[in-house]
Formats: structure tokens, sequence, C-alpha cells
């Protein structure tokens, strides 16, 4: 084929649809014959500057990759370091944090459904999807005191008590949403347009999915039931019971329909874990000793961190954890020299694996589908470049 | 130069020179590590040395799937080659052309790729080597 | 685990098209779920992490709060003999965490987040400064309230 | 006082009224002020907020537009250097003059008219059918990849929506047995109007009114996430805005056309009330804004279609049912022998 009947289109980084990053499409007519992703307009050097910041204070800093998904972020983070360091969290604490890990995967999940919407032009479902987000991160900051950036999840435990009335809200809230995934049923995602739109587009089959990568709901819609939760089960995922969504078709309205039915899952998930929480303490006993005893946590709803936190020291070592984010697989891998900080932080966010299913998604595609595909994929630039 | 360790909490380590690991990927690949998820670079600027460590699991096979395998190997700092595995693990493609990025690491037998991270005219020392200092601003409370 | 498909049994096009118009009409006629911002406020709640206070009298200048800040916001800044945590917003992250490791409970968060000002230099905060209250807006305050209908309701406080 | 009196008659006569104050431009202006905000507030609406409010907080916000057409007229006119400048400058204009045009031909009384002709049907539509032009104009004289592929887009819809419209009218034209807009409307006195005489023909046309006027779900020339905001992507300030108002003078034709041809126009009023064409007017404007307020509905309910999607819509379903609506009239003069 000649150059002249090709058409280099560079979407981004200036585009309404294009997010923090460009995409390069080779086009002849309306179909796209190579499509090139070019991210890290929003690379923050983040294994970088871990190097030079203390355990603790690394807390906010990966919250800040994706700040739609802070929770699942914060708890690989911590898992990690909590290897590195030998400790576990009491069960009351587990319990905490997957309940947060749970409602921000919700929200995350809304997040990216509005998006989602707004990107094939329903401006409700992105009106609507970012509306109900509040409910969660109220739910969220009654719990955490932030609305996004939670830094709840501490070694050794979690930083607050559940608060009075949260369970009832949180049942109030979930129930509002249950009644809230029919209304968009009936306005998005079944609207005959939306699924004239994303029936049958942007197809990664089972094969190519494991082939090149890809995690999370976008997996699953793939026909591979792989989700942390279940594989490596972390914190009390083996109490709670719950189902890995998976669809067959591997197009963009299936890997809509996993991110519902995972948003269903999870509410199931956050009334098992408000209806079996143990009581007891919300940060390991050994931090909790060095605590002043005026300031101890039975006294107050938080947790006084030790002042060792200012400075904690692992032991020589190394330690990975993976926990499943809202968007997938999210790896965490610490290298410790001992010192104060991490000699290494490699983190590997679900949204970079994700990055290459628009290589190969997308090909042989219309021109209108790449919105349709990038929305679905729930791709989140941030969290690509960290 | 090949060994295998059993670590405590992530499964399995191997460590393989540079040279072999092509053939090293083949044959994981072949015992169904379909998928790689991480490729880690650090940097030991007192030994000379760049670790390249990747971490490969499974999909299709979800018993497999509990375990991470860690492939372990070293290059030096001046010439940090090592060949590419992007024909066994497609998945492994940006993971790669972030290492080259941050860590200046050559991965040979493939294609030349523009910069994925970086700006496209960016020179000198790779970011996430040690020798790279960060300028940081005044702290003025 | 397959998603169940609501649709299933359903006449594709036309019940769509039905529905959807159907759900749209439908919510003209719902309660609204904004609330005019900077007319009115929310409610952040007792638990808000939000603007930092200061007890100069409590504090006993341990640096504690100023080696765990992880955006390097606030600083011990000499005052008379001793020294005192002062804070730049331009740098806080709110993430409390100086809050929560102060062994005394000399420094306490409020419930406003607006740290917003016309110069940058109001918003470094001296030690003297800092143990003042946070400018908290006098605006109309709504709270949140669960509601399974509605999901979130507000009412004026 | 003379000449005073003669220029008065002059800019009194219907054929300067009509196109410049009713129902032409300045009414024009009215209905797509108060169109763009009933657009902005009804979508608020079904998505739970607000919408415009902050533009005199009495009226709901409802001169928001022309608060927005101020600031736009005092915005820099960004001209692109590779553009050709003459095209770049005049489609916006003519497009929207054109959009407008067919105004004249619609009557809003028995008398009323700027232009009497017994072909007055197809007049309207062949007018409309100029613009077509100018948009691709405007696309290729702006030199950007995305104003050209919205233009190219919005070339392909005119071949979705064009022949089906056209044949549509075609029905209607032969159960009437007129192409006069007067006698259309005079026919439907009986109280049968034509949307209950040939509903098929109502929604083949509804449909590719939605179609003409870039309503979703055919939003595809302008289509945001994927070009920008299509043709008009290197537009600025005042010229931006008569890209933006074609469309919605177009809208505002074709929904008082709608309202004559299958709404029975002014048709509950009869005979001594007709004389003014102030009442008749206003009859047909309020069935207008009824049209016009259904389509810009479709924004809150639709996400949008691909362009392939709406060729396949308008060939494959509006031309069969545009054709049907054909048989159907055929079939209603064979039976009621009009």
């Amino acid at each position: 084929m000649s150059e002249e009947q090709t058409l280099e289109l560079l979407i981004g980084p200036q585009h309404p649809g294009s997010g923090h990053m460009r995409l390069v499409a080779e086009m002849d007519g309306d179909v796209i014959l190579n499509f090139e992703p070019n991210i890290g307009y929003v690379h923050r050097a983040v294994e970088k500057i871990a190097e030079t910041k203390t355990y603790v204070q690394i807390i906010p800093l990966v919250e800040r990759t994706s700040l739609p998904d802070t929770a699942n972020h914060n708890l690989g983070y911590v898992l990690a370091l909590e290897r590195l360091l030998g400790i576990d969290a009491p069960l009351r604490a587990q319990y905490l944090r997957i309940l947060l890990a749970e409602i921000n995967r919700i929200h995350s999940h809304l997040y990216g459904m509005g998006i989602h919407g707004n990107m094939i032009g329903s401006t409700t479902m992105l009106m609507w999807a970012f509306g109900d987000r509040e409910p969660f991160i109220e739910l969220a900051q009654r719990l955490t005191g932030a609305r996004l950036s939670y830094s709840y999840i501490i070694p050794g435990g979690v930083r607050r008590d559940l608060p009075q009335d949260f369970r009832n809200d949180a049942l109030k809230a979930l129930s509002y949403m249950e009644r809230r995934l029919k209304d968009y049923d009936r306005i998005f995602v079944h609207n005959p347009v939306t699924l004239a739109r994303l029936k049958g587009v942007g197809v990664i089959n089972r094969i190519d999915a494991a082939r090149i990568g890809v995690v999370g709901p976008n997996l699953r819609a793939s026909g591979i039931a792989y989700d942390v939760r279940k594989i490596e089960p972390y914190c009390i995922y083996p109490d709670l019971d719950f189902e890995v969504v998976v669809r067959d078709e591997g197009d963009a309205h299936a890997r809509l329909l996993v991110r519902i039915g995972e948003i269903e899952q999870s509410i199931s998930m956050i009334r098992q874990i408000l209806g079996k929480i143990p009581d007891g303490s919300i940060l390991a006993d050994r931090y909790l000793d060095l605590v002043p005893s005026r300031t101890r946590f039975e006294k107050r709803s938080s947790v006084k961190f030790p002042a060792l936190f200012s400075g904690l020291k692992p032991s020589k070592g190394e330690a990975v954890s993976r926990v499943e984010a809202s968007r997938g697989e999210l790896f965490h891998y610490l290298v410790s020299d001992g010192s104060t900080h991490p000699y290494r932080f490699r983190i590997v966010t679900p949204s970079f694996k994700n990055l290459i299913a628009f290589k190969h998604a997308l090909l042989g595609q219309k021109l209108a589908d790449i919105p349709a595909v990038y929305g679905s994929l729930d791709y989140f630039p941030p969290e690509a470049d960290r | 130069m090949t060994r295998v360790l059993l670590t405590k909490q992530n499964g399995l380590s191997i460590t393989v020179d540079a040279s072999k690991i092509l053939e090293t990927a083949h044959l994981l690949k072949n015992l169904k590590f379909d998928h790689v998820i991480s490729v880690t670079a650090t940097d030991y600027p007192e030994e000379n040395r760049i670790d390249v460590i990747y971490h490969v699991s499974s999909f299709e096979d979800l018993e497999l799937a509990k375990t991470i395998l860690e492939i372990r190997t070293t290059v030096s700092r001046q010439e940090p080659n090592i060949h590419t595995l992007v024909a066994v693990w497609p998945s492994i493609e940006f993971l790669e052309r972030e290492t080259t990025d941050l860590m200046g690491i050559n991965f040979g037998g493939r294609e030349a790729m523009a910069r994925l991270l970086l700006p496209e005219d960016f020179e000198g020392e790779p970011p996430l080597r040690k020798s790279y200092t960060i300028r940081t601003e005044g702290i003025d409370a | 685990m397959k998603p169940k498909d609501r649709r299933a049994g359903k006449l594709l096009g036309l019940t769509g098209h039905m529905q959807a118009i159907r759900s749209g009409i439908e919510h003209i006629f719902k309660p609204r779920m904004t609330v005019l911002y900077p007319e009115v406020l929310q409610d952040l709640g007792p638990n808000y992490r939000g603007m930092l206070k200061l007890r100069i009298d409590i504090c006993i200048s341990c640096t504690l709060c100023a080696r765990i800040c992880p955006s390097n916001a606030l600083k011990m800044v000499k005052v008379d003999v001793r020294k005192y945590p002062g804070i730049t917003y331009q740098r806080c992250i709110f993430c409390g965490f100086c809050v929560d490791i102060c062994p005394v409970d000399a420094l306490e968060m409020s419930g406003s987040h607006d740290a917003a000002c016309y110069t940058l230099g109001e918003q470094v905060l001296k030690p003297e400064d800092f143990s003042k209250d946070p400018v908290i807006e006098d605006k109309p305050r709504v709270k949140p309230l669960f509601d399974e209908k509605r999901g979130l309701r507000y009412e004026s406080c | 006082m003379n000449v005073v009196e003669q220029l008065l008659q002059i800019l009194l006569s219907p054929t300067i009224i009509i196109p410049l104050i009713f129902p032409g431009l300045l009414t024009t202006f009215l209905v797509i002020i108060f169109i763009a905000w009933f657009e902005r507030k009804l979508t608020a609406k079904v998505q739970l907020r607000y919408g415009p409010l902050y533009v005199l907080k009495s009226l709901g916000g409802l001169p928001q537009l022309v608060a927005d057409l101020l600031k736009f007229l005092f915005t820099e006119i960004i001209i692109p250097k590779g553009s050709d400048k003459k095209a770049f400058i005049l489609s916006p204009i003519f497009l929207f003059t054109l959009s407008m045009l067919p105004v004249v031909a619609i009557p809003l009384s028995n008398s009323y008219a700027a232009f009497f002709s017994d072909l007055s049907l197809l007049l309207v539509l062949a007018l409309l059918t100029i613009t077509p032009i100018f948009m691709l104009l405007l696309g290729w004289s702006s030199n950007n990849k995305f104003s050209f592929i919205g233009s190219l887009r919005d070339g392909y819809l005119m071949m979705a929506y064009e022949i089906p419209m056209f044949v549509s009218i075609l029905a209607m034209a032969v159960a009437y047995d007129t192409l006069d807009l007067v006698q259309v409307v005079g026919r439907q006195s009986s109280g049968l109007w034509g949307i209950a005489l040939n509903p098929l023909a109502a929604i083949t046309f509804f449909v590719a009114m939605l179609m003409t006027t870039a309503r979703f779900p055919f939003d595809v020339a302008e289509a945001e996430s994927e070009l920008v905001i299509g043709p008009y992507t290197e537009y600025s300030g005042i010229i931006f805005v008569l890209c933006l108002g074609a469309s919605y003078a177009k809208l505002s034709v074709l929904s008082l056309f709608f309202a004559e041809v299958f709404l029975g126009g002014w048709n509950p009023l009869i005979w001594p009330l007709t004389l003014n064409p102030i009442l008749p007017g206003v009859a047909v404007f309020v069935k207008g804004l009824l049209v016009m307020g259904l389509c810009v509905f479709m924004r809150s309910i639709y996400p949008r279609f691909r362009i392939d999607q709406v060729l396949k819509l308008g060939w494959h379903t509006l031309f069969v049912l545009s054709v049907a609506s054909v048989a159907l009239s055929l079939g209603i003069v064979w039976v009621l022998g009009f």
C-alpha cells in the first residue's frame, strides 16, 4: 500500500478523548492499520522518589499512582512491606482493609464506567456514575477521613476504627447501588445504541489475552478466571464468599459487564464483612506497645503511630506482593538494604500491563472504536505512567 | 551458573547467566509460564552490576498461577546488554521498553523502539540508576 | 461465574429503546444529587483530615511530625529557644501522619480543607500562625445523610 | 414624513419581516437561545444536576447562551496558517444563512409567508440540501485531519438521511395530493393529522431529522471523543458560534416543517383566528418547540452511533421504512379515495 493511501492520526496528548497520552493511529479510510500508544506524559518517577523516602512516607506516594484506586495500591505496598518486616495485622484490621478495598473497587469501577459512557457519547452515564461514586466516597471518608487519598492502611494494621453508624450507612449505600445498577442497565448497558457500539468491538480472545498479559476485568472478560483474590488470597479473602466474574466474549461490552458483575460481588462482600467483622485491636501489638499508654488505641477511635514509624528499618531482603486492584493485578517488589529507605522499589500497575491491549484490540477496527475500546479497558494513564 | 532457590513466600527463584536468558525463557514458556508480570532492573554501582529480574507466572494454568517465578540475571553497568524476550513473551514488550528508558538496559534482538516514558530527545544518565541524583527544591516552611 | 444477562429473553431492539426513554423520563422527576458548592458547603464530619492546628503550649519539640511528613510540608522552625513545627500548605497533602505520630496530641485537624490563598506566602505558616485556628468559611452547610432511595440526601445544619 | 412612511412600509412588508423578524432571524435566534438552554437544562435534570443557573438565577439561567455569545464575540478569531482563508471565514456564514433560509418558504398561516409557492414542500427540503456542501467546505478549508474526517462524515451522513427524508415527504405528498404547505395544513383541518395518517412517514422523517441536525445518537460528525468537535475543530470566536448555531437553526426550521406536515400546522385554529398571522404562528411554533424538545431530549438517553452503523440504519432501515410509508400512503389514498 502506498503511503498516500494511509493517514497518520495523532490523537492526543491534547485531545478530549485521549487522556494523558498520545495515540498514534495509522488509518486506511476508517480502518485502523496500526496503532501505537505513546505514554509517559504524566510520568512522575514514583520508583525513584521512593528510594529517597522512608517506608511509611511511601504510603501516600504509591497512592498517587492511581487516585481512583488508592486503597488497593496502598494495600499492595503495605503487604509487601509487612512481608519485609515480618509482621501481620490483627484480624479486625484485615477486615477493615478489605472493607475499604472493596468500597474503593466499587467507586473505581463506577469511575471507569462513567468515563466509558462519556467516550461513546452517553453523558448521562458519566454524570450518574460520578454522582453515585459519592455515597461510597462519603463512606470511605467517614472511615478514613479523606475522600480519595486514604493512606489508611499502615504496616501492622489500619489507622482508624469503624465509626458509629457506619454499618447502617453502608447498608443503605449498598442497597442504593443495587437499585442504581438497574437504572444503568436501562439507559446505558442494554441501550441498543450501546450494544451496537460495544458488541464485538475490540475483541481480545482467550489465547491472546494470556499471551499479551492483560490483567484484571479485561482478562476475565476474555474467559480467564484469574483473580488474585482467589489465586493467592490475601487478608481475609479466603473467608469471604464471592465468585470470579468471567465472560467469554472478550469484547468491549463483556468488559463492561464484568465490571458491573464485580460491583455486585463487592456489594455482597461488603455485606459479609459488615456482618462478621470481629472485635479486637486494629494495630499489631508489636507497635501498640510502643505507644505511650496515655494515647493508647482503646481510648480513641484512631491509632497512634509509634515513633518508630518515622524510621522503619526492615531487615535486608526482598519481598513481592500482588493484589487485585480495581484495574487488575498490581505487583510490588521491594528490595531493602537494611536502611530506612528502600534500595529499590518496583511497582507494576495494572494499567501499564493493559497498555498492550491497545496495540492488539484495535487493529482492524474503525476510528470510532478507539474511544469505545479505550473506555472499556478502563485505562488510567497516570496509573500506567507512575 | 544456574541456581534454583525456593524462597519463603514468593515461590521459585532461578538465577541464570545473561547469555542463557532466551533459552531459559523458552524452557519456561513450555512449562506454561505464559506471561511476564514484571521486569525489574536493580542498580548496584559498587559491585558494577545491574540485576535484571523477571517475574513470570501463568494465566492458562491456574494452579501454576499461584507461583510467581523469579528469574535473576546480571549484566555489567558499562555494557548492559541482554537478549530480548519479546518473541517468547509478547507481554514483556512495554516492560522491556520501560527498563531501557529508565535503567539504560539494551535489549538486543528487537527493532529499535522509540522512548516510551521519557521524552524522545532525552539524553544522559538513565533516571533510575543510583548515579542519577534527584535535584530537590529547597524546603522553606 | 457468569453475570446473568438481564436482557435475556426480551425483544432486543424496541424494548431497549423504550426502556431507555422511559428511564430518561422518569429521571426528570427525581431529586438532584448535587449541592450548589460555592454557596453551600458540605459538612465534612468530625473525623475529616483537613487543615492543621498546632497547640504550641503542649508541643514538646520532638520533631517526629517533621520527620514523618511525606511531602516535607512540616519543618521545625526556631521560636525563641525551642523549635516548633511550621507548615506550608503548598506541599501539605493532608495525610494526617503528623497528627497520628504526635506523642502528646499537640496537632489536630479541622474539618476544613480550603487552603486556597491569594499569595503563595500566605500558605507558609510559621509556628505562631500555625497555632491559630484555621480559617473556616462562614457559609451555610449541609450534612450528607445516607438514604436507600437517593444514596445521599443533604440536610442543612 | 413621506420618506419615513415609505421606509416603514418597506420595513414592515412581509418580505422583510418574515426573513428578519418573524419567523426569521430574530425569532430563530430567540428559539435557539431557548432550545439550547432547554437542552442543557433537560439533560441536567435527567442527569440529576442543575445545569446552567447563574446567569439570571430567577430565570434558571435562561440567558446563559446570550452570555456565552457575548463571550464568543470578544474571543479572538484564530485562522490557522495552512487554511484556505476565504473559504474558512465564508463557509460558516453561508452555512448558517442557508440553514435559516428555508424559513421563508414555511407559511405561518394561510396568507403569511415570504415566498408562496405551490412547491413549498419540496422547496424547504431542497434549500436544506445545500448546507452539507458548506459543511464539507469548512472542514476542508480548516486543513486539519479531524475537521476533514468530521466533514467527510457529515457528507456520508447526508447520504444516509437525504433519501429517506425525501421519500417520506413524498409519502405525505401522495397522501395529501399536494406539494403546497398551505394546502398540506388545510388537508389536516379534518383533525386527522399527518402523524396519525401515516405514522411510518412521521417516524422516518423524525429519525432523518435527528440525523440532519446531528442530534444524538447521530452525533457522529462532531463526535467529541474521536474528532474533538469534528468540522469546527479549528474555529473560534463568533464564526464558531455560527457553525454551532447552524445545526440549531436547521433543527428549528425542520421542526416547524414537521409541525406543519405531521402535526397539523396551525390547525385546531379555525378561520377567523387565522387571519392574523400571530396566533397561528404561535401555534406552529409551540408544536415546533415540542418537536425540538423531543429532539434534544435524545442527548440524555443515547450514546452515539458509529458512522457505518448510521449509514446502515439509513439505507437498511430508514429507506425501507420510507418506501413502506409511500406504499401506506398509496393504500390510504386508494381506500379513502382522497
